[in-house]
């Protein structure tokens, strides 16, 4: 779909067309569900990993795995350099200024909770007040919930827009005033799919002196990120979704403030010096990165982000603008009867991310998620870790289709086509015409 | 394309290398056994003058390594340093020897356009990766620091003496506005919209006490620079900060070629900029330099 | 060394026998270091991983990677199946009356972090004594140094015994008081190798009501552990010192225990609803699982733990003791001037790790590590996490030799020769033998 | 060897489910194709009846489902218990459907005895992994407790018009004493030294409210057990609790089997303690057996 004539042998990565080309690099979709050939389109909920980090997972798990930042010999050396190579290309993807700006945790769920429990809980006094959303994830709620109860702080929630496809610039404006000590906001929503104006949220939190965190989740897989023109003082993110293993992902801050933020979990790897009964500690990143690491996966996490870069964001972004606009017409014109969440693509400047949420009226979503898996099509359904912004949308769950770089414009169809069947499915089964 | 988080620039070649560094990377290639290399190591220690016990204090002591290390230079009269050095174990000591040795009697010019890649020649197998407990590296990062600290007294006191205080001329171009006045290091506000510029404003400024210092930026003519950079920054709305035009004008150059105040410049944002910056345009000059400069503009 | 005669193809995991049949089960250790054969004694640093560790996670990666409890199709019911049996096997592993007492966390720091901060922050008031020793991790040390200088508690420090070999029990009786409100201590230390005599410590501490914590990460891996007789309220370990994965481990708690814990990190899947302004919890162990799991690092753990108790631990331990013993006495008779930290084999009821610390007089102990490297032999070298005991013993640093399952006399015999030839080696150099 | 986390016992025979359900579990098996099963399935949702408005409150609710589900039983004077169900997923409302079908009419024992693993011969891909989100087995599992509710429920009524109260006698032997006494469950000490024997305690005199509960520890007799079992007893020093002797005697037992009394224990205590137990020998006598055992052992 995107760049063409690539038949030569082993191509570089910013040649690799996108699509049905990229396929052979994940052998998990090269399999049958249900006697039918896997379309994956739950990538908003994980995504699928290359060869080439299944191969860094393997290659340090049977050639240098080790512990690291202790030992003087040759393993440990690697898997030191390996890890801190890995925390470099994780800096680079996002152009972070230092790779000591990136702290490793074990998803974005652990980074916002670290903020809040250390800026957070140094920072947030009574009265003051946390803006947030109605389409927050959960994982952007309840830290913010808890520090709230301890301190007495105030959350503050943006409405959607009265067609309920997007956040509603002018109530989050409203809502700033010098009581405002925080804005954490995500910044591509994983159930509408729209594009925070981040430079804008970053120009009016900065005016009132506030603080700005960035739930990226579901944008540093599909665009490009840049830390130092985003705006934002923190940006979380999990590797599982963007072509990473599980267990691991990063919080990136702005040196200065991590360097302000006192330690959150206290062991190993994050000291200075020990006594019975105090201690020092490191400087960031080390400071937050009590015990262990996740090595091997970090080291995963690094290699997907190099090969992302290497693809090149901008292209992935427009591939998927291309086939997130394919899914979004092609599944709004199956029935009278679909709804699909978010905006139209092509009504909003920043665009929409490559994924659809949507109800069919008359079924569940969890039954229509259901019949879709016997037809090999996996699509989540529930409430998306979005509770709150289900009740806005008056509907208990919904079902979700998100495609990534990997998904082609065939599955779209097969989707699709599912779809119909589904929907006919249970129409026949209520019409009495079923054997 | 190697990751920036790491790498340093280009490998120096020897030649690059002051005098006494190169007599010391030759002894070690002529020894292909590293075991041997390793008898070398420790007989550089034990020709270590010892240390007084005053030196082993805290401010001297390289943090992270699991051995105990200290360093201290000294600038004397002639414009040179001369460094002492110790440490309780005996290969940290070796290393820490060959670096005494190597950057002893060098000018502070010198020291600073050293890189620490020189150590992978040694065959010694030291990592060049930026840890914690990375006892070489940390070792030679505080050398550097302390030959900064103690070009920038020398220089303030020399200011102080004899010249007014150095005049920044901030000049934006495009979306990069500078803000912070030349002493303004230390009151930059942490909400700054252009982190980058405030921190090489902040390093210049304290290392070369410049007379001039001018930092421009340039991202936004670039924004539409192809490829996987364009992809990183043109999309995401508010203003870049990866190319930078930067004029400026020290004493601390007298003497050094081009290529080592560049290189200077490029050590003092290694750690803190390298990583953020995509282009950096310089013109480092000399108060004489700078009037000749001057006066051949005002002549054309 | 342990069981005979096992030729046969494809024997049954406990008829295996331990050592060099062993080796080809873990690929990594078939290389060459420096020219020499790698010779791994780290293993109190991180352990090598079973084929049948990176088979499961291959599997994951390449069948079926998903993301869990949260959808209805074929990959994510299999991902959920299968990270859930990986709990269930944790808790046979060590016999946890039920899966659910078994909590997934990165590492055993997070898992003591945990407690302080649930448990503790809820339980532990001002004047309130914590027992812990100058030989804990420093993952034991700090989380309470935190609470403690949160909540005004009071820490107190079980000392050595005058041979400085291992805890003072007599001390440690005269610690407790009615102030007691916490116990929590290393199972086996991972310096001294010393084994806690446990029953007595638990019986101790609910005498004056104090709750027990015990850090088991260098027992789980090398002696069969029992929660139900072991007399802990909690226990954690770390997966990647047990043959399994980086990036994840486990804090077991008793279920009630776990109940009575108010939730620590917020986020998805530890919730039952969540509104805007607060929401309510899911029980143990959701409740302490915020975000996307470590999955796949999981689902290894599960299989590390399941072919350990395929070895039988008893087989492991008993292995164990005899390797331990001799690399313990080979080492103490390479010279008058290498002092072994720790019992002397068979001093002790409860025996020791197969680990030894170690100096030898007049060398460093990394100088003494870089060289051991030089000849192929991974030994550790610092402080080993543990400041405070090295303070007590001393010395700033030492080196570690730690054998595991795999390794065998021949290669404590390489270790042990190398070691010879370091201390000559500097020797040589001092007296000015050397070209 | 299965872990036992997750896995039951062995599968039952469809023989030994409740005539109701042995209907349902044929009719399924003899539709070959998956997607028709679901089409019976929805079937089943659609002759469902309404459940009132009234029914629909949250302890009826079954937690962890994405979509909405409902249960409530009525224990009817013949002793059996009928079901209403709904939900607003037509799947899941399906699966409630077949539940309501095939445990309507049944005894409280019938139901208890019924083993989750029915459902894989369903052919509906439905999972038996314990997770949140596992509607069915949540299902299910709300449905058993329910049921032990109005046993215990209607085991006290009775109890309290007729009779004492029963008199738990706890029996040691070895180390591990028994401890509470039998209307002691809620305050058995946190800080118990036998945690499992404890539970099984408050389990059973919960929900069977015994004439007489004995409950012997054999634990210490098994020490030397061979293999991994005894690698992970005979060495922690404290006393395990892994093998146990009960005899109780209850009139829930009145009309049941055996081998149904034995399962509705196992049922009972398996959630949490299955995994903790290795061997538990059991004597389940109902009023009448005991005195008649007593009056027998007397003349014995």
């Amino acid at each position: 779909v995107a760049d063409v004539d690539t038949a030569s042998p082993a191509p570089a990565p910013s040649q690799v067309a996108l699509g049905a080309p990229l396929r052979s690099e994940f052998p998990i979709l090269d399999q049958e569900v249900n006697g039918r050939p896997l379309v994956y389109l739950d990538n908003a909920a994980t995504s699928q990993k290359p060869r080439v980090v299944l191969d860094a997972l393997s290659r340090c798990y049977t050639e240098y795995n080790a512990n690291v930042h202790r030992g003087v010999h040759a393993l440990s050396a690697r898997a030191t350099n390996e890890y801190e190579e890995a925390r470099a290309k994780v800096a680079t993807f996002i152009n972070a200024p230092s790779s000591r700006e990136v702290v490793i945790v074990r998803n974005a769920t652990e980074a916002i909770n670290l903020v809040a429990n250390t800026w957070g809980s140094a920072n947030i006094k009574q009265g003051d007040e946390i803006i947030l959303s109605v389409a927050e994830h959960h994982a952007n709620l309840v830290p913010w919930q808890l520090l709230a109860a301890r301190t007495g702080a105030v959350l503050r929630h943006v409405r959607l827009t009265p067609d309920k496809t997007q956040l509603d610039m002018d109530h989050f404006r409203s809502l700033l005033s010098p009581r405002t000590r925080l804005v954490s906001l995500v910044h591509v929503s994983n159930v509408l799919g729209c594009v925070l104006d981040a430079a804008y949220v970053a120009e009016q939190a900065r005016a009132v002196g506030a603080k700005l965190l960035l739930d990226c989740c579901q944008s540093v897989p599909h665009m490009p990120v840049d830390v130092t023109s985003l705006g934002a003082d923190w940006i979380v993110a999990s590797s599982h979704k963007f072509c990473g293993p599980s267990g691991v992902g990063f919080l990136w801050g702005r040196y200065e403030l991590l360097e302000s933020m006192e330690p959150w979990m206290g062991g190993g790897e994050m000291i200075a010096d020990v006594y019975l009964d105090a201690s020092t500690y490191a400087p960031p990143p080390m400071r937050f990165e009590a015990g262990t690491p996740a090595i091997a996966e970090a080291i995963g996490m690094g290699a997907a982000a190099e090969w992302l870069r290497g693809l090149g964001m901008d292209r992935v972004h427009a591939y998927e603008e291309e086939i997130g606009t394919y899914l979004y017409e092609r599944l709004a014109a199956v029935s009278p009867r679909v709804s699909v969440y978010g905006p139209r693509p092509g009504s909003c400047p920043r665009g929409r991310a490559s994924l659809a949420a949507f109800n069919v009226a008359g079924l569940h979503a969890t039954d229509v998620s259901t019949l879709l898996d016997m037809a090999g099509v996996a699509v989540r359904s529930g409430h998306h870790c979005a509770q709150p912004l289900h009740r806005e949308l008056g509907v208990p769950a919904s079902a979700r289709a998100s495609a990534y770089i990997y998904n082609t414009a065939g599955e779209v169809d097969v989707f699709v086509e599912a779809l119909a069947d589904t929907i006919k499915f249970f129409d026949d089964v209520h019409s009495g015409s079923a054997a | 394309q190697q990751s920036r988080g790491i790498s340093t620039c280009r490998a120096q070649k020897t030649s690059e290398f002051p005098a006494s560094l190169q007599k010391i990377v030759g002894a070690f290639q002529m020894v292909p056994d590293p075991m041997a290399r390793y008898k070398q190591l420790l007989f550089f220690a034990t020709k270590l003058a010892p240390m007084p016990a005053e030196d082993h204090v805290p401010e001297n002591k390289v943090e992270g390594c699991v051995s105990q290390v200290w360093v201290v230079p000294e600038l004397r009269a002639d414009g040179k340093i001369y460094w002492r050095a110790d440490s309780d174990s005996q290969l940290t000591k070796g290393l820490a020897a060959l670096l005494v040795t190597g950057l002893s009697g060098c000018t502070p010019a010198e020291i600073l356009s050293v890189q620490p890649t020189f150590i992978e020649m040694l065959g010694l197998k030291q990592s060049l990766t930026p840890s914690r407990n990375n006892g070489f590296l940390n070792m030679f990062r505080l050398m550097q620091r302390k030959t900064l600290e103690l070009v920038a007294a020398q220089a303030k006191a020399k200011q102080e003496e004899a010249e007014p205080t150095a005049a920044v001329t901030p000049t934006s171009n495009g979306n990069g506005a500078a803000t912070a006045a030349a002493s303004g290091a230390a009151d930059v506000a942490p909400e700054s919209l252009t982190p980058v510029q405030d921190g090489m404003e902040r390093k210049l400024t304290a290392a070369l006490r410049p007379r001039e210092l001018s930092i421009q930026n340039d991202s936004a003519q670039h924004a539409g620079h192809a490829g996987a950079m364009a992809a990183r920054h043109g999309k995401a709305g508010a203003s870049g900060e990866t190319h930078f035009r930067v004029e400026v004008v020290s004493e601390v150059f007298e003497g050094m070629s081009q290529v080592k105040r560049q290189r200077m410049i490029y050590q003092l944002l290694e750690e803190e900029f390298a990583m953020g910056l995509h282009a950096l345009s310089l013109v480092t000059r000399t108060p004489a330099e700078a009037d000749k400069a001057e006066a051949a503009a005002g002549r054309g």
